[in-house]
């Protein structure tokens, strides 16, 4: 398995560490409610189809990625900085 | 026998090897089953199950019958294939799976008994008496199965591992491989060309057409040599593509050499990839045909053209294609004999002059106890038996469609060849051709190559040539009927090594395994070491034939990687001995091993355990007495280990507010704080602590254990939830090395050597600062974890072994001395401190009695999840201290506490011991635990059970700090 | 006065030569870690230059000589190699000395792309990755630095504690490719 | 027909012609007292146990493919009962008391063979670790024994003792634990709940599921609606493709697990062999096979198949732990889909929909807890109460942090443990 590295290019799945859905970008707030914090932790869509997950370059770059992948197929469709999502949703 | 003339060994090179203590001599060129042909020896194994006799079937990798073990000691290798071993000086070959010898073997006794020893027998027996599967049957079973054994010697021999990059795989230099290898190469292609076989040209080498007017042989050489000669090509022989991975990349195995390592597992990366693995002759099932002598006529060719051997004296050739007349023909302009030519098909023609022939026939029966006699052939006119000593068999080909299905696809049944082909787009950047793709004409596999070749180049966005002439060759078109089984009587054969029959298949069937599934899991068919390569198509054949379906409806059972096997040692090469894993050396390592200190396991580190002096002969006394130098006079550790991150920029106060519980933007700088940090799901991820280096300038400290994780963690909370904050992360571990002085002289000791001395009111408990030391730019903190007046005082690594012996030498000097890992131990366990023993991700903040470092004023990574009702009841576990009711007993960590007078089982555990250590201070045992509700129940008196060590004693329970409760030691 | 003595991350254990290749420890100079605060890249970027005389180097490249390098050595991170690092750097970027944190070594000699395939999983056919290239990778299983400077020279960088593992790893695989003849 | 060594001989001497379905293949009924989604292990354990201890026997089992054709067909097929929290502990206990009869209960050979599993250590604290875990397992009435280096040495001569990076320090020795012949518990199982009338239904793929009003009232299949007012889903790694039918989100995210199984070999490792450092799990198959595995792949996937790094590292921990295998080879790997709950143990539960029941989650330990979970999940199905063995599997559990039972200690993250 391989994933392209927005800043490295091409490089094989062992240099990369991987988290989990990219649901945990959205931290809910403290007063959210224990429903709202039990499904950001816990609860996943877990889709057999496409993902959007994160990963970080560890032994590279060090970036966190969000990747969109296939969980069937493991095709990736893309690969993005979460450095710059966050800018521009202005988190 | 050798027949003069044929063949491409080097007959000037002989070459001597053993075969179970007989000894032979081949050729250069020979593999194991061409030169014990060549001599007349059949029989060379036994089946599986039945044990019974077994010669060799193939030419190649699939060869299920014909295994053998090699070498001795550390390089004995079992199940290896006679059709891929090639024959060296000194060769030493041993039949195996036979008691007393190959000949003679004891368990062929298996092969009367079959009636009883029918697919899936050992489901509905061995159940009686209880118990006695594991007593008797079982045992029995295990020894009688198996094939070749180890040797119990670790694995010897260079194995390695490697990565390969290509714009273009070729897998298999048979006709396509070389064309479209060529064809890409000579475009300016970076081509990697990899074969199974030692020589290039795959079947080329084992037929007699001409190939642009030269022998196949020899055009597949010369190609060969055009490629070795193009810089932008590379051509790997005796390697296996395995397996077909994701997003392009592939495992390959390559055999050893004389100049080469035993083994070497490839990674290869590939852009595009042409499949050109050829194809596999199958067997047809008719009573006894398994009988050593019979083999695929593909192979009988092969041994023939290639080897120069003819597989017997009289042969007889069986079979429902053209291929068939094509063996005859070889072998008859040979000079060998053939017995008859037995066409199933009843329109067949044969224009071979003095053969028998027989259309319409079909074989029913073979004769010969260790190697084949008579056959019975049953023709449109009765029965005849025709003598022959081989049996050359076709039953059509089967594309090598494995690696086009290791991504989940399935193949595609081709009704015109009774085959199945590999499915388009089965593996992205992957195209089959040429016979691996159904097309079995040599012509048409050059023609083949050359377009896949063309196709990748376009794909590779590369220049594509104009197609360039092919050569002139044969392009027999491809004529089968097809034959699975012949009926009859008798046990005919699917699997060979795993002694799988028709009637077998039957009856899995008749007993519901009609899942292809289920019949190969009942039966155990396409379960050997060729994981079906010769017999898994003609068995779901069968199966579908028996149940009513059709083939393509029946389907296949799943390909999965490898390919072919591949040794532990190549797949795990540079896991033996000291490759497992890295090893991280603190600097003052040599230094503590001259002083005969054992290092051991911290995390990927190695770490002082203790300090032994020549007097000394058990762990604990060094320990007590590096102990006692903290406590008394003065101790130094290397405590480099710990993570250290450096935190720089505006926010940085910001973002240390968010990752620990506690505050840490009001901490003043020169000043160090300890902290603790959560997980999201509120749990302690891990302590430790932030010393303010100056105003935008954080250097953070982690435990040793978890500062990889620490480190990715705030990398992630910082890029995913504060990417505003502006402050740079970097880890500084490697760069200091740090160590610990600790002690009533610790002050002193450290004025000797600062080039400034520390003061009582500058350096007050908890302060941080720069200092210099012999002119070196160092880093002091006044921080203590073993509850004495401490400092940590951290100077570039490469001054590291000179500091730290330096300190120990200055330490020795006042009494005291170095200390290592296990007193460090003790003294935290004096002082109540936790490590990941207790921090063991199970535990909370407030189960550790550190609540109030959970801030009240802000939010932070964890906190919602800490307040969730399971993590803050009262009855968790809570952190406590323990230590003997009366006298001295040694305590034990694992074990559990009890109620006193409670019966010790599953629900009465009120918790367990984490951390037990012997105080010198104290003199007697100490622990800390986490017992249910154990704030409440300091006083309590409790039962500790540790049944591993035997012990069952009374302890208290009691604050967890046991030496300098009110801290007085540590200001001072 | 103490007088602290320095030792080197291989000291003792390099140089090492097997074949046609030969290992040796490099001594880069002051190494220190440039990462630009928010916004502040082409900034610092300016004060290298005008400080150093070497360009910024893009992601997987690097720049100047052997004399003050500058390599790319990660996201919005530059190690600055030989030279302490300007103070007017500091104004834009957080600065980090790593001076003793790496092992530094250099492979050179026919065959250095073969052993490198032996334990580095980056595509380094010289088309690829050319001279004036860098890398965060793997080197086995340790995380590290590999640049080119040569058609047959590296520079590999791996934490300090595990320059005896690199040694290790690098005499196996020099080792395997020497027995290929 | 009853199984026995007397009949092998009676069909044996007779032509073998006696020999009938193990199960039936019958055609879906319009309705049924009680549904099973998944023909593995759990769920025909499942229906087994409900037909034979709760008298439901007008039920049936929905397999999208055949039986057994996933997980259960899939493991390295280890069975042990050496947990150490509370609540996961008394359920792999009842669970190989279960496994221990369960030739004679199902009168089939599952081949269940108690050679003993050791985890080793490699340092003082990873020893503190297996002394509370084999304290927990005696306290339970279980065994366990701690065998220092020569003990274990005098079983196990041929593991590199003196590992330069990690030597061994002991073992924990579970006499009982052992391994079984996956496939035959699921057949077995099957026969079982077929000779008590409950229909096996393959090649059934489940659509949707029908709920009115709160409570459950069948589902769509792909060979029509079937109607029950019970419905149980234990479909592993697809518990979340089922549950959304039911509109159901879980906390689950399905993993790819590799497995690997060498050539035959004649006796060579007599144990069940775990390595925790290198995350290698050992035994010898009786066909002779060594088969092994290790850690996840770690990234979510339906696959079932998985990529090198991951293999190569089962590879090299073994290379590392017992070197003498390595002259053995790899003839086959494989992956199964792991349905990894955030703390790494089981669901076995009610839903909010009445008469729709969860048991998902089992992570990579799912076969040695096939007997257990079955008789648990039917005590549920059949009484709507948790079995006491099984009260701790709570889905609530990780919205109120209330028993969360994490033996690894490592946390929400669903692919850590």
């Amino acid at each position: 398995m391989r994933l392209s590295c927005p800043i490295c290019g091409v490089r094989d799945r062992r240099e990369f560490y991987y988290q989990g859905d990219a649901v945990a970008l959205e931290r809910p707030a403290p007063e959210a409610g224990q429903a709202v914090w039990d499904a950001y932790l816990h609860v996943r869509d877990n889709p057999a189809g496409s993902r959007r997950e994160l990963w970080q370059h560890e032994a590279g770059c060090g970036a966190w990625l969000v990747v969109e992948r296939h969980s069937g197929s493991h095709a990736v469709t893309s690969v993005s900085l979460v450095h710059d999502r966050a800018e521009e949703t202005g988190a | 026998m050798r027949i003069d003339g044929k063949g491409l060994v080097d007959r000037s090179r002989p070459v001597r090897f053993q075969f179970d203590g007989i000894g032979h001599t081949g050729f250069e060129g020979d593999t194991v089953a061409s030169a014990l042909l060549a001599k007349g020896v059949r029989l060379m194994g036994r089946s599986f199950k039945y044990h019974r006799p077994r010669g060799v079937l193939t030419a190649d990798s699939a060869e299920p019958n014909a295994l053998i073990t090699v070498g001795r000691g550390g390089r004995q290798e079992p199940n290896v294939r006679a059709t891929l071993q090639e024959i060296a000086p000194g060769l030493e070959a041993r039949a195996q799976n036979a008691w007393p010898s190959l000949r003679f073997d004891a368990m062929a006794l298996n092969d009367l008994m079959w009636p009883f020893l029918r697919a899936g027998f050992y489901y509905k027996t061995f159940m009686w008496p209880r118990g006695f599967w594991e007593r008797l049957y079982e045992p029995i079973i295990r020894r009688a199965a198996g094939l070749g054994a180890l040797n119990g010697d670790p694995a010897d021999g260079r194995f390695e591992k490697a990565y390969a990059f290509c714009d273009l795989l070729v897998i298999g230099a048979g006709p396509t491989g070389l064309m479209a290898a060529l064809t890409a190469a000579r475009a300016g292609a970076d081509v990697l060309l990899v074969d199974e076989d030692s020589l290039p040209g795959g079947r080329l080498n084992a037929e007699t057409h001409l190939v642009s007017g030269v022998p196949g042989a020899g055009w597949a050489a010369a190609a060969a040599a055009e490629l070795a000669d193009l810089p932008n090509a590379r051509l790997m022989t005796r390697t296996t593509v395995v397996g077909a991975y994701d997003h392009g990349t592939y495992g390959a195995l390559e055999r050893g050499g004389p100049d080469r390592p035993a083994e070497t597992f490839w990674r290869i990366v590939a852009e595009r990839v042409i499949l050109a693995a050829g194809a596999q002759e199958r067997m047809v099932a008719f009573a006894d045909n398994d009988r050593p002598g019979i083999m695929t006529a593909s192979a009988v060719r092969a041994y023939l053209n290639r080897w120069g051997v003819a597989s017997g004296q009289r042969i007889a050739v069986f079979g429902n294609n053209d291929d068939a007349h094509r063996t005859a023909r070889d072998l008859s302009e040979a000079g060998v004999e053939v017995a008859a030519v037995i066409d199933s098909r009843a329109d067949a023609t044969c224009d071979l002059a003095d053969v028998p022939f027989h259309a319409g026939a079909v074989v029913t029966g073979t004769r010969g106890r260790l190697g084949l006699r008579q056959i019975t052939v049953k023709t449109d006119r009765g029965i005849r038996e025709i003598d022959a000593d081989c049996l050359a068999v076709s039953g059509g080909w089967n594309p090598t469609v494995h690696l086009s299905c290791h991504m989940n696809a399935r193949p595609g049944w081709r009704a015109d060849i009774a085959a199945f082909v590999p499915t388009a787009g089965s593996v992205p950047g992957m195209v089959a051709a040429g016979a691996c793709a159904g097309d079995f004409s040599t012509a048409a596999c050059l023609r083949a190559g050359q377009e896949a070749a063309r196709e990748a180049l376009g794909d590779l966005g590369q220049h594509v040539p104009p197609a360039a002439p092919l050569p002139k060759t044969e392009d027999t078109p491809y004529r089968i009927k097809p034959l699975w089984s012949v009926p009859g009587k008798g046990r005919a054969w699917l699997d060979f090594q795993n002694d799988v029959s028709v009637k077998d298949v039957a009856q899995a069937a008749a007993e519901n395994f009609r899942s292809v599934e289920h019949m190969k899991r009942y039966t155990t068919q396409g379960m050997a070491t060729d994981q079906g390569k010769t017999s898994n198509v003609a068995a779901l054949a069968v199966l579908a034939e028996v149940t009513g379906r059709e083939i393509p409806e029946t389907g296949t059972t799943t390909f999965r990687p490898p390919y072919t096997t591949v040794s532990v040692a190549a797949f795990g090469a540079g896991g033996q001995g000291a490759g497992f894993a890295p090893e991280r050396r603190i600097t003052s390592h040599g230094a503590a091993v001259a002083r005969g200190a054992p290092m051991i396991e911290a995390g990927l580190w190695r770490r002082h355990s203790y300090f032994p002096q020549t007097q000394e002969n058990h762990w604990r006394q060094s320990c007590d007495r590096e102990v006692a130098y903290v406590r008394q006079a003065v101790g130094v550790c290397d405590v480099s280990t710990l993570g250290k991150i450096d935190v720089q920029g505006p926010d940085a106060a910001a973002f240390l507010d968010v990752v620990y519980s506690n505050r840490m933007s009001t901490l003043a700088p020169g000043r160090v704080r300890y902290g603790l940090m959560l997980r999201e799901d509120g749990f302690v991820m891990d302590d430790g602590t932030a010393a303010r280096l100056g105003p935008e300038h954080f250097l953070l400290t982690a435990t040793t254990a978890a500062a990889g994780l620490v480190m990715r963690h705030l990398e992630f909370v910082h890029q995913a939830h504060c990417p505003r904050l502006d402050l740079r992360l970097m880890s500084v571990t490697e760069h200091w090395a740090q160590f610990a002085v600790a002690g009533p002289g610790a002050r002193a000791l450290l004025n000797d050597l600062l080039d400034d001395p520390v003061d009582a009111e500058a350096w007050a408990f908890m302060a941080c600062g720069p200092v210099t030391i012999g002119g070196v730019a160092a880093r002091l903190f006044r921080i203590s974890f073993s509850g004495e007046h401490a400092y940590e005082i951290a100077v570039p690594a490469r001054y590291g072994e000179s500091l730290f012996t330096t300190l120990v030498r200055r330490a020795e000097a006042m009494g005291g001395g170095a200390y290592g890992v296990e007193a460090l131990n003790v003294l935290r366990i004096e002082k109540g401190h936790i490590t990941h023993a207790e921090m063991d991700g199970r535990t909370t903040a407030s189960d550790l009695g550190l609540e109030r470092m959970i801030s009240g004023q802000k939010d932070c990574i964890g906190k919602t999840m800490a307040a969730r009702p399971g993590l803050v009841a009262e009855d968790r576990g809570q952190l406590v201290g323990i230590r003997p009711a009366g006298g001295d007993v040694s305590l034990s960590a694992g074990a559990h506490l009890f109620d006193r007078g409670a019966a010790v089982g599953r629900e009465t555990s009120r918790g367990h011991v984490t951390s037990v250590a012997f105080s010198p201070t104290l003199g007697h045992h100490i622990a800390l635990g986490l017992v249910a509700g154990g704030r409440g129940r300091i006083g309590d008196t409790m039962r500790l059970v540790d049944h591993m060590r035997g012990v069952d004693v009374m302890v208290e329970i009691c604050a967890p700090v046991f030496v300098d409760p009110d801290g007085s030691r540590l200001r001072g | 006065m103490v007088d602290l003595t320095d030792r080197s991350p291989c000291a003792g254990s390099l140089p090492l030569r097997i074949g046609t290749l030969t290992v040796t420890e490099v001594e880069l100079g002051r190494l220190t870690t440039v990462s630009p605060f928010l916004g502040q890249r082409r900034l610092s970027a300016q004060r290298m230059e005008a400080a150093h005389g070497i360009p910024w180097p893009e992601p997987n490249r690097t720049t100047g000589t052997d004399a003050a390098r500058a390599i790319w050595f990660g996201h919005d991170t530059v190690l600055l190699a030989g030279p302490a690092a300007d103070p007017s750097l500091a104004q834009s970027a957080a600065l980090t000395d790593q001076s003793d944190a790496w092992a530094t070594m250099r492979v050179s000699g026919a065959g250095a792309e073969a052993v490198l395939a032996r334990l580095v999983p980056v595509d380094l056919r010289p088309a690829r990755f050319e001279e004036g290239h860098t890398a965060r990778t793997l080197i086995k299983q340790m995380t590290g630095s590999v640049t080119r400077t040569g058609p047959d020279v590296f520079l590999l960088m791996v934490f300090r504690s595990m320059a005896q593992t690199l040694v290790h790893d690098l005499t196996e695989a020099m080792e395997a490719v020497a027995a290929r003849g | 027909m009853r199984f026995s060594g007397w009949r092998v001989i009676r069909e044996g001497l007779t032509g073998n012609r006696g020999w009938g379905p193990h199960w039936r293949d019958p055609e879906p009924k319009p309705a049924y007292d009680a549904l099973i989604i998944g023909g593995g292990g759990h769920g025909l354990a499942t229906a087994y146990y409900l037909a034979k201890k709760h008298g439901l026997t007008n039920i049936a089992v929905l397999e999208k493919g055949h039986i057994g054709s996933g997980n259960i067909g899939r493991n390295t097929t280890i069975v042990r009962a050496n947990y150490f929290l509370p609540g996961n502990s008394a359920f792999y206990s009842h669970s190989l008391k279960l496994w221990e009869g369960l030739e004679a209960e199902l009168n089939y050979n599952v081949m269940h063979s108690q050679r003993g599993i050791i985890n080793l250590f490699h340092s003082d604290g990873q020893r503190d670790a297996a002394v509370r875990r084999g304290n927990a397992m005696i306290n339970q009435g279980d065994d366990a024994v701690l065998l220092d280096r020569a003990q274990l040495r005098a079983m196990l001569p041929y593991l590199d003792y003196d590992n330069a990076r990690f030597p061994i320090y002991g073992g924990l020795y579970h006499a009982r634990g052992g391994t079984a012949r996956h496939d035959a518990v699921a057949w077995g199982y099957a026969r079982g709940a077929d000779r008590l009338g409950v229909d096996l239904l393959q090649n059934c793929e489940i659509t949707g599921i029908t709920i009115k009003d709160g409570a459950v009232k069948g589902v769509e299949t792909t060979r029509g609606p079937i109607r029950a007012p019970k419905v149980g889903m234990v479909v592993a790694g697809r518990s979340s493709q089922v549950a959304a039918l039911a509109g159901i989100r879980l906390p689950i995210e399905s993993h790819v697990l590799q497995a690997f199984v060498t050539e035959g070999l004649k006796p060579c490792i007599d144990h069940v062999i775990t390595f925790g450092m290198g995350h290698f799990y050992i035994s010898q198959s009786d066909k002779g096979g060594l088969v092994f595995g290790g850690d996840l792949d770690f990234y979510a996937s339906y696959a079932s198949r998985g990529n090198l790094p991951a293999a190569e590292h089962v590879m090299e921990a073994g290379m590392a732990l017992m070197p003498m295998i390595g002259r053995a080879k790899l003839l086959r790997s494989w992956g199964g889909i792991m349905d990894m709950s955030p703390d790494g143990s089981p669901i076995i539960d009610r839903t909010a929909v009445e008469g729709l029941f969860l048991n998902c989650g089992w992570c990579y330990g799912g076969f040695k807890a096939v007997p257990a979970s079955g008789d648990c999940f039917a005590h549920l199905m059949a009484t709507g109460e948790p079995k006491a063995e099984a009260a701790a599997f709570r889905l609530d559990r990780f919205r109120d942090g209330v028993g969360i039972l994490d033996e690894e200690g490592s946390g929400s993250q669903h692919n850590l443990h």
